[in-house]
């Protein structure tokens, strides 16, 4: 029987929605608490591994498959690099901020900062678990 | 007292020791990872000032811009570190698929022995 | 093997297998929107709405994980007047096993006659085994070391074992918990 | 300066949990301590941010609440015998 | 009044963090030892924590602090239990004035 | 041989490395005055802090310099994230196909 | 030295001891174990040198990346030294 026993796997289900929430809390509130895109995206990423080690890789898989985090990936990436062209668009220069900055200290603010934090997080999810994927999916069931 | 300057640079010289004289590619590995704390170590504890605050605006600060820059710590080595942990990670990924695929070729986790069998 | 991985299969993963609840969604929503508004700690307006955006995504993505069954059940005010009553019963047990475990760490010659006992238990949905579990480990002096979903008992280690017979220690180790725990959870 | 006694304090039984970790016979035993480590230091976190004055620092105190099972759980699924993908 | 209070919780903390651990030094074997863990996060860390946002009365520390215990109490059970039965799989033995073990006779 | 070598190199570069910075580095926090001369201002991170929330209108300092001073090198940074992704997922990949 | 520094000493030196520890020992299983001991030390350090950034990066990567990606890699090779 693929997982761990039913108290691990209980509390494993009770806990990811959590911790997928408190990871987009640290990927959003990036430009004014302590976090940012890429610890935000590894909490999140932790939290698929919560459900791998608890439930076993297949299930896990349904959640997030590897092409659904390849294709994350790019997805990411590209985001990044569109919102920097907006600036190269607009006569500036690249990455520079086109959006109004807004009053400091509230959610709105810092222009493209927390869209670019976005991207990374999404990025940095995929990159994560496609890592843990990969090295999961080779030479399973051959351990001595 | 710079206690925090030379405990970074011990932690960098294990780390040179764990890379030079264990024989095994894991084991190599966290070496590598203990000397990159060194580094990031010594980096953040460059950039403090006495007494000083986190370089973020918080609470009453906002109002106290220039007292907030008075005070603060200084941001330009704690993003470098930021950058520098996320490279670490790649690195620490790739070099530990590198050891096993190492291990299931040449059946052994030793660099030397790996080096001659290849021969 | 196939139809007994199958019998295991209340991961649920996967939808179809069992149907969804109807309220499941808007319920996840809601709990993952107050998690939200106790992280931030603020009313602000732009707080709550992109609150409001990031709780129904994370609702979509992992409606089927949080919540089972008929939501009706779940806010039948019998069930959290029992849960506040556990409160204080639960701290009670808490104190009793602190006072407990501290005089044996503290005392010179140690006096533990550990061991592991079966604790054969009445509950039945996966959160009640996990909360009996959960509170039998939390409190100090018994741990809950293998749980068997066939006879739905647990393998208990006792630090100071004062009974081996099922009733018995059913009695000591698990009564205290479990005659809330199967109001709470069925 | 009461908080900081009972941070030295904290940190006294830190050094305990590290001895067993050094010390402890098997596996199992450097996990449980290393274990009680975390919790201790999530609870320095917690006093130091009170010190410090700053609710926004209680962020870091929260990643290790939320992960700091997730170590333990693979070292126990790797010391059962099969797979940790399974 | 209510800072006595927090301190009154926060000595507790501290006194029951250095007892497990000492606890943890001293037992004889696994088992016993994760009993000690469970006095370190009990007694030690979430007492503190409540000390804490006692100290701090109603603010935004206060919901934090109570969101971090409730965490801990619900993963750290999780993790004790997974590695005693990692433990006990693998084939770490019981002390040996240990009196009785059921898991041992009745699943082999 | 080899061994004993390695061994005394790795205690030259340890003494080396803590005599270097125990005498030639200001003490320990002493940030803005980091700089030669008498003009304090004139050190890059203290002028970041005085700037920075009303040119970038983020509240985190640290994040306006990772996306916006420096907004290049968090770019190549991702692009390592990338490149490391790729690389070992090629390695399980052509691995897998070699067994 | 303040009674702060005088804490914080004590931790550098405690993060030293627990690398050493985590270098020396032979099994490589005990190593990352101790490691993460490393790991949560030096986040503490890096809050009280007031860089709460790096303090939740180092955080997320040592509770959640490195210990099971270093676990992977032990179970698909040798765990003895």
């Amino acid at each position: 029987m693929a997982g761990m026993t039913v108290i691990v796997r209980t509390i494993a289900r009770l806990l990811f929605p959590f911790t997928f929430l408190f990871g987009a809390y640290i990927v959003i509130h990036g430009h004014l608490t302590p976090g940012g895109g890429f610890p935000g995206g590894v909490i999140i990423a932790a939290s698929i591994v919560m459900l791998i080690l608890a439930y076993g890789i297949e299930r896990a898989q349904k959640k997030v498959g590897f092409l659904h985090a390849e294709v994350l990936e790019s997805v990411g990436g590209i985001a990044i690099v569109i919102l920097g062209l907006f600036g190269l668009l607009l006569g500036i220069s690249f990455l520079q901020n086109v959006f109004p900055l807004g009053e400091l200290g509230q959610l709105f603010s810092a222009g493209n900062l927390p869209l670019l934090y976005l991207g990374v997080g999404v990025k940095v999810t995929a990159g994560i678990i496609l890592i843990f994927y990969a090295m999961l999916f080779a030479f399973r069931g051959e351990e001595e | 007292m710079d206690f925090n300057y030379i405990i970074a640079m011990l932690l960098v010289a294990l780390g040179i020791y764990c890379l030079l004289l264990k024989r095994n590619l894991i084991k190599m590995v966290i070496g590598l990872a203990v000397l990159t704390d060194g580094i990031h170590l010594f980096l953040i504890s460059l950039g403090y000032r006495l007494g000083g605050t986190a370089a973020i605006v918080s609470g009453e600060m906002f109002s106290d811009l220039p007292g907030f820059a008075a005070h603060a710590v200084d941001p330009v080595p704690q993003a470098l570190v930021l950058t520098s942990i996320v490279i670490n990670i790649c690195i620490l990924a790739l070099a530990l698929s590198l050891a096993i695929y190492a291990y299931r070729h040449y059946g052994t986790l030793d660099p030397s022995k790996i080096r001659r069998l290849k021969e | 093997m196939q139809s007994e991985k199958l019998k295991f299969d209340f991961v649920l993963l996967s939808k179809g297998a069992i149907p969804m609840a109807k309220g499941s969604l808007f319920v996840t929503f809601v709990c993952l929107w107050l998690a939200w508004i106790a992280l931030t700690g603020s009313l602000n307006f732009q707080e709550l709405a992109v609150g409001a955006i990031v709780a129904a995504f994370v609702a979509m993505v992992s409606y089927g994980l949080l919540f089972r069954g008929k939501m009706r059940e779940k806010f039948d005010l019998k069930r959290w007047g029992y849960a506040l009553a556990y409160v204080p019963a639960y701290f009670w047990a808490e104190l009793k096993a602190h006072a407990n475990v501290i005089y044996y760490i503290l005392h010179p010659r140690m006096p533990i006659k550990p061991g592991i006992v079966r604790v054969p238990t009445k509950l039945q949905s996966d959160f009640g085994i996990t909360g009996l579990a959960n509170a039998i480990t939390m409190t100090p002096g018994t741990l809950s070391v293998e749980v068997s979903e066939e006879d739905s008992s647990l393998y208990v280690h006792w630090i100071n074992v004062k009974a081996v017979e099922p009733e018995q220690t059913s009695k000591q180790i698990a009564w205290p918990f479990e005659r809330f725990l199967r109001r709470i959870f069925g | 300066m009461i908080l900081l006694g009972i941070l030295i304090v904290i940190f006294g039984a830190c050094l305990l949990c590290a001895l067993r970790a050094a010390l402890g016979p098997t596996a199992p035993d450097r996990i449980v301590a290393i274990d009680a480590l975390i919790a201790l230091m999530i609870s320095a976190l917690v006093l130091l941010g009170v010190y410090y004055r700053a609710p926004i620092y209680l962020d870091v105190a929260l990643v290790y609440a939320f992960l700091a099972f997730l170590g333990t759980l693979a070292i126990a699924k790797y010391l059962e015998g099969r797979g940790i993908e399974t | 009044m209510i800072e006595i209070i927090a301190y009154i919780l926060l000595g507790i903390g501290a006194a029951c963090a250095i007892i497990g651990a000492l606890g943890i030094v001293r037992f004889p074997d696994v088992y016993n030892r994760i009993h000690a863990n469970t006095v370190v996060v009990v007694g030690g860390v979430i007492v503190t924590l409540l000390g804490a946002s006692v100290l701090e009365g109603l603010s935004s520390y206060t919901l934090k602090i109570l969101i971090i215990a409730l965490f801990l109490f619900l993963t750290n059970p999780v993790g004790s239990h997974a590695i005693a039965r990692a433990a006990h799989k693998s084939g770490v033995k019981l002390w040996r004035r240990s009196v009785v073990d059921k898991l041992e006779e009745e699943k082999p | 041989m080899q061994r004993a070598l390695a061994l005394g190199m790795v205690v030259a570069i340890g003494v080396l490395l803590v005599f270097t910075v125990s005498t030639n580095l200001l003490p320990f926090g002493s940030f803005p005055s980091r700089q030669i001369g008498e003009n304090f201002d004139n050190s890059i991170g203290q002028q970041i802090l005085e700037n920075a929330p009303q040119q970038t209108g983020a509240a985190n300092v640290v994040t306006s310099v990772v996306w916006g001073y420096r907004g290049y090198d968090t770019l190549g940074e991702v692009t390592v994230l990338f490149a490391a992704v790729v690389s070992v997922v090629m390695i399980f990949r052509a691995f897998g196909r070699r067994e | 030295m303040s009674l702060e520094f005088l804490i914080q000493n004590a931790l550098l030196v405690f993060l030293f001891v627990l690398c050493l520890i985590a270098i020396e020992l032979k099994d490589l299983l005990y190593s990352v174990i101790v490691l993460a001991g490393a790991s949560i030390t030096l986040t503490v350090v890096f809050f009280m040198l007031q860089a709460p950034d790096i303090a939740i990066t180092q955080a997320a990567v040592g509770a959640g990346v490195t210990t099971v990606l270093f676990v992977i890699a032990i179970s698909r090779t040798r765990r003895r030294e």
